[in-house]
């Protein structure tokens, strides 16, 4: 194939015979140029093509946020159901507040040592040749959905205050500081560190979206909260049997879902985030970063499919009913799994990837009851197990082309054990859940626990059983009847909470005609 | 452009030049070599940014899975509601693994017959030229839609194994041939067949984005199965006369519209598949992307016609039927989206509006009950959006869409003549057939063996309980305030009580 | 740098040196054909580039409207919920009509006067170059939100009549003449005019995405109509004192407020209509419109959030609890601001931007609530007072490079006060506002006056109290239980709006039980 670059030297070279050299010299340059203009805009057309890819991958990451509102608000009782918006809504703001100031400095402040990056702050210099404005959004998006798991975990029983401490500590420091090491080119453990630079186990982890970075980070943390803070107030009886505390509405948990599946699409695939490169031969169009991330967004969706139905199955034989929530989870476990292999694995691994993570999470589960572990949500069972398991799987699975061509020039690095890629790509993964693990742990769970003695964490037990929405909030969420309707005092407020009986005309009946 | 023709040409053109004729071939070649990486750069490129255009189409269209689950919510009542949503939920799921599986090698497995494709089973030898993954993802979320279609009609009444039997048979085999025969390049009836073969009255059947494949398949699916399961219990009262079972939310109804709204919008331009597609001399900037006005346009059209038509009906507005009118709308403009002018999109969502109404007043006397009138507004307008291309299809658009058989039959009224009508009548005809020979007996064996309908007293109490584990809503539970003590109850309830 | 055109009787007077000039001529032909052949393919790929940018932008500026419906659904009484949500759908409905039909030729029919264009009427001799069929979706999707504001401020006291006219007329008249002011080549306001006519103030109005266009017409349609019809029975209790006429949902209104910023990133990025274009010199990743308009995404991000955050410590102060609707109103009031500025301001400008709006939305609902005007969504206070706030900010803050980049071809031109670009854009600024309000009023304000004197505005008291749905709509939006579910009769007709009784398994009472 053809040099990549024009060179006016080499063509004059050539053109010297044909006549007098100065003449081909000034021929050779004036094609050259006209070549170097050519390939030049085409330069361009591919940074806007990137560009838009990014973006619209960022927005979509972006609508999870939209996604694990409605799932945590429908996964809890009604009573606490604007507290928990509220949280989520926050959790986007103050997350693009402090990710802004120095988040992202610290995850990807390049150049940096392994451990914390320290540039970018308050993005001065951006942009820069690999960091555009585009980029931050998309980190950005991948930094508050880390803080919207763990606020479904301590949902129900948190102050307020504990919330926003938390979730500044979270997005601003120990999910950037995790995101450095494994996806900053200057990162101790990354699979894609600067080319001169050695890998771990001469592997690097390959977490490709985040199954360990994000999912996992999000998970224990919630963990943490959730073991200091104890269970919900009726959560497990006098026997200690667990009661289900119902979330107030299926619906809110369906749109959800939906949401962070559609979300997902940006979530896997736009971590590319370049599809305008080809692996060659130039001009192939199945030999192409496009073509992977086609087979990234196919992985996804087989592995979160996978999932929902063997929940669905499993779910019938331990309880003797079609779930919908739990369908609903077992499809995000899924997707939390598949989210560390998405772009190295085959679409039948992604089956089994999906399969596996419906039993951990039905195991997770089980476990949790039997040690009177409460999450609301399942966020720690959902995002730290199966996200634990995903970056496992990666380790077995990834497919030798596939990582080659994800994280090129290094040629003969490890690959997938099961697909005879020896053992050092598990061994740095490995590494990886422990280092998480031991990370969260150390800043997270003393945080919450200092919380905790100074009694900022978990709310009175008055104010649980009345539900946060009145003590804190103002009010209840819903209000499908209000006072004024036909007393025209106008003086009740509001906040009213009962679904009242009506009659046909839509007129309320007094409440002292109402036997129960 | 190949290299041996450039550098042929150019080395003829400087050898007249001097009379070192091997410098001036290497000058040619390098020259050319140059311009052949640019060439081959922009052919990248171009690649990239069609999957771009393709998979955000895709997630699009998947959006509409959203949509229908909100749309078929807020259409039951509430004590269906954990029902509806979950097959929602599996026909996206379960939709997948078929599709997988074979679906999508029934449906463009090529090379072929023109009845069934015969490769690709399980993505085995993807990609290939033409045939990538980011195509795979789209077609999979065509096929989810017809799933999410049928599911609508028999809500309510049906049991979730039937439900699972009839929606991976629907994804996994029925939808995949039809799509076949119209949409492969092997396909029987397809207008962009091979170039070589014949097509079907010198035609082939323009059904852009659907109204045939996707909607009136899934709208004939469920009319059987509605018609099998006969109308929900308390539906007609003894005299026969029509009593509206009013849906539970209103507001889940127009949640769900929009949703699918959004996503047509991957449905009918997402059909192009490429975007870096010039139609004229190149380098002309506009390339026409006039289908998400046409659909826009048709839609809207119709909305307001139900509107009007409605309030004059039943003497109220009413958004439900708004949001029907709407979508009739759409499901009509899919198939001829890319080749008609925006102002016959009005005229296709005028009629579309009137069609729906007719159907619902049909349905109504024949004792015909589905929940959220699909298959109505799907087959019905769906079929109509058929008629509608084929009167209606414009001749520079047909030559854009379907490029290479320069002549070919358009619309009627555009002076096209009537082959391309004749065509689209064979496949309303095929399409009612193949579904009616495979889904109906389905459905009557499963009604037979007692799979299809639940019992009265499950009907009476509603899914949700019997089979689902409990109600979707919980809105008061009794730990709150008054009978916190106990503290053991945990569970929910919905009470009528006010608390002080 | 290169020529762009490749000249081939300048490559031919090179050449004729070499050897023979027939040849010599031929040659550089033949070379230059081919280099024009890939510039103009070059060019296809560009132009797919910029429609995919264009049409996804427009998709999401559609979603909006999904935004706006929850917004103003979970913000009225459950009673009117019907109502609001038919009026969103038909703002879209009949907008598409009516702006096919004449407000898109309103606008954009160019060549044509400084006051309003007249060609391309039901898109005729549509698509040309510079307006494809692309750039109509793009521009209705924004009519359509200027409609959906106002019909929040009109929310639960009026007819559905009126709502149908005042929607065609704004649609396809008021906002149309509005945006030919600002926003086409031709108008006589407009920052991008055509290279030959002079701009106001030598500087011209940079509303980049609609502050003043799109939020401030919107806001100030919904102030007359307000204010004409007087605030809803209830609102204000003998002694004149506000009383809180709660939404019936903070679950919707948060559902909207994210579809909402998510729909924001198509209006104010997508703004920039081209994605692939340099600002030169071609081939810098970081020189080009994809850079600008990531940053367009960043800056729209950080006002909202900071907004959003202002609110929740803000309204905390004033009211005691932390309000989850009013911190979603702060965020809207957020994005509403900086929607001017987004392409011309630096990152850290925008906190500045959305900490202010907040204020001023505080600050506009003190106000509101002393001279008794009852908006129940807040739009006119939103999105008129933080769109003018916008307004102003954007002329203070503009950023000299980033002006000349989204302006191009004037060199020289002014840019922010506070940037040191003088006072001439505050002037312009000022002249934009007062243009605006005048415009407004001048034709909306007739207009809800005149169907007030026809008595067509306002609803009856009788039926406001017993709730829109009902009277007019054919009933209520929910219906949680229907009656036949117990009678078996089938006579019930599901027009029952009671919740009834459970037991904790899901089984029902008795109806006897219930008095009703």
């Amino acid at each position: 194939m053809a040099e990549e670059t024009c060179s006016a030297s080499a063509l004059a070279a050539l053109l010297v015979g044909v006549g007098g050299t100065a003449n081909a010299t000034g021929a050779a340059q004036y094609i050259c140029s006209q070549l170097e203009t050519a390939a030049l805009k085409t330069a361009d057309v591919t940074s806007a093509v990137d560009t838009t890819f990014l973006l619209f991958s960022a927005y979509l990451v972006f609508a999870m946020q939209l996604g694990f509102a409605m799932l945590c608000a429908g996964s809890v009782r009604a009573k606490n159901t604007m507290n928990i918006m509220l949280t989520n809504v926050l959790d986007a703001a103050a997350g693009a507040i402090f990710y802004y100031l120095f988040g992202f400095a610290f995850a990807f402040g390049s150049p940096s040592n392994g451990f914390i990056g320290r540039h970018f702050f308050a993005l001065k210099s951006i942009p820069t040749p690999n960091f555009d404005y585009s980029y931050f959004l998309f980190q950005w998006a991948f930094a508050i959905a880390a803080a919207g798991i763990t606020s479904g975990s301590i949902a129900e029983r948190t102050q307020f205050v504990a919330y926003l401490i938390y979730s500044s500590f979270l997005t601003g420091f120990v999910y950037p500081i995790v995101s450095h090491w494994f996806w900053s080119a200057d990162g101790w453990a990354a699979a894609g560190r600067n080319l001169g630079d050695s890998l771990l186990f001469g592997s690097g982890v390959i977490d490709f979206a985040g199954s360990g970075v994000v999912h996992m980070v999000g998970g224990l943390a919630g963990f943490w909260g959730a073991l200091i803070e104890g269970p919900r107030v009726g959560r497990f009886d006098h026997a200690g049997r667990m009661v289900a505390l119902r979330g107030h509405s299926a619906t809110l948990v369906v749109i959800g879902s939906f949401m962070l599946w559609f979300g997902w699409y940006g979530f896997n695939p736009g971590s590319f985030v370049y599809i305008a490169k080809s692996y060659g031969p130039i001009g192939s169009p199945l030999n192409g970063q496009w073509s992977a991330v086609g087979r990234t967004a196919v992985t996804t969706t087989l592995a979160g499919c996978t999932a929902a139905l063997t929940t669905l199955f499993g779910k019938r034989l331990q309880t003797g009913h079609w779930n919908v929530v739990d369908v609903c989870n077992g499809l995000l476990g899924g997707f939390a799994a598949i989210t560390a292999g998405c772009a190295v694995v085959e679409p039948w691994a992604a089956v089994i990837c999906g399969f596996v993570a419906a039993w951990v999470l039905i195991g997770c589960n089980i476990l949790a009851a039997r040690f009177k572990f409460d999450d609301p949500l399942e966020a720690a069972q959902l995002h730290g197990g199966c996200g634990a398991w995903g970056v496992i799987f990666t380790a077995l699975f990834a497919k030798k082309q596939y990582v080659n061509e994800a994280y090129p020039g290094r040629p003969g690095r490890p690959y997938g054990l099961l697909m005879g890629g020896g053992g050092r790509l598990l061994a740095a993964h490995v590494i990886q859940i422990v280092v998480i693990v031991g990370w969260v742990s150390a800043t997270m769970g003393p945080l919450f626990y200092a919380m905790h003695k100074m009694g900022l964490l978990r709310i009175s037990v008055e104010d649980e059983m009345a539900g946060l929405d009145i003590t804190r909030h103002g009010g209840f969420a819903y209000v499908y009847e209000d006072e004024d309707s036909h007393s025209g005092t106008g003086g009740g407020g509001g906040v009213a909470f009962p679904m009242q009986t009506y009659t046909k005309n839509g007129e309320r009946q007094p409440a002292s005609t109402n036997p129960v």
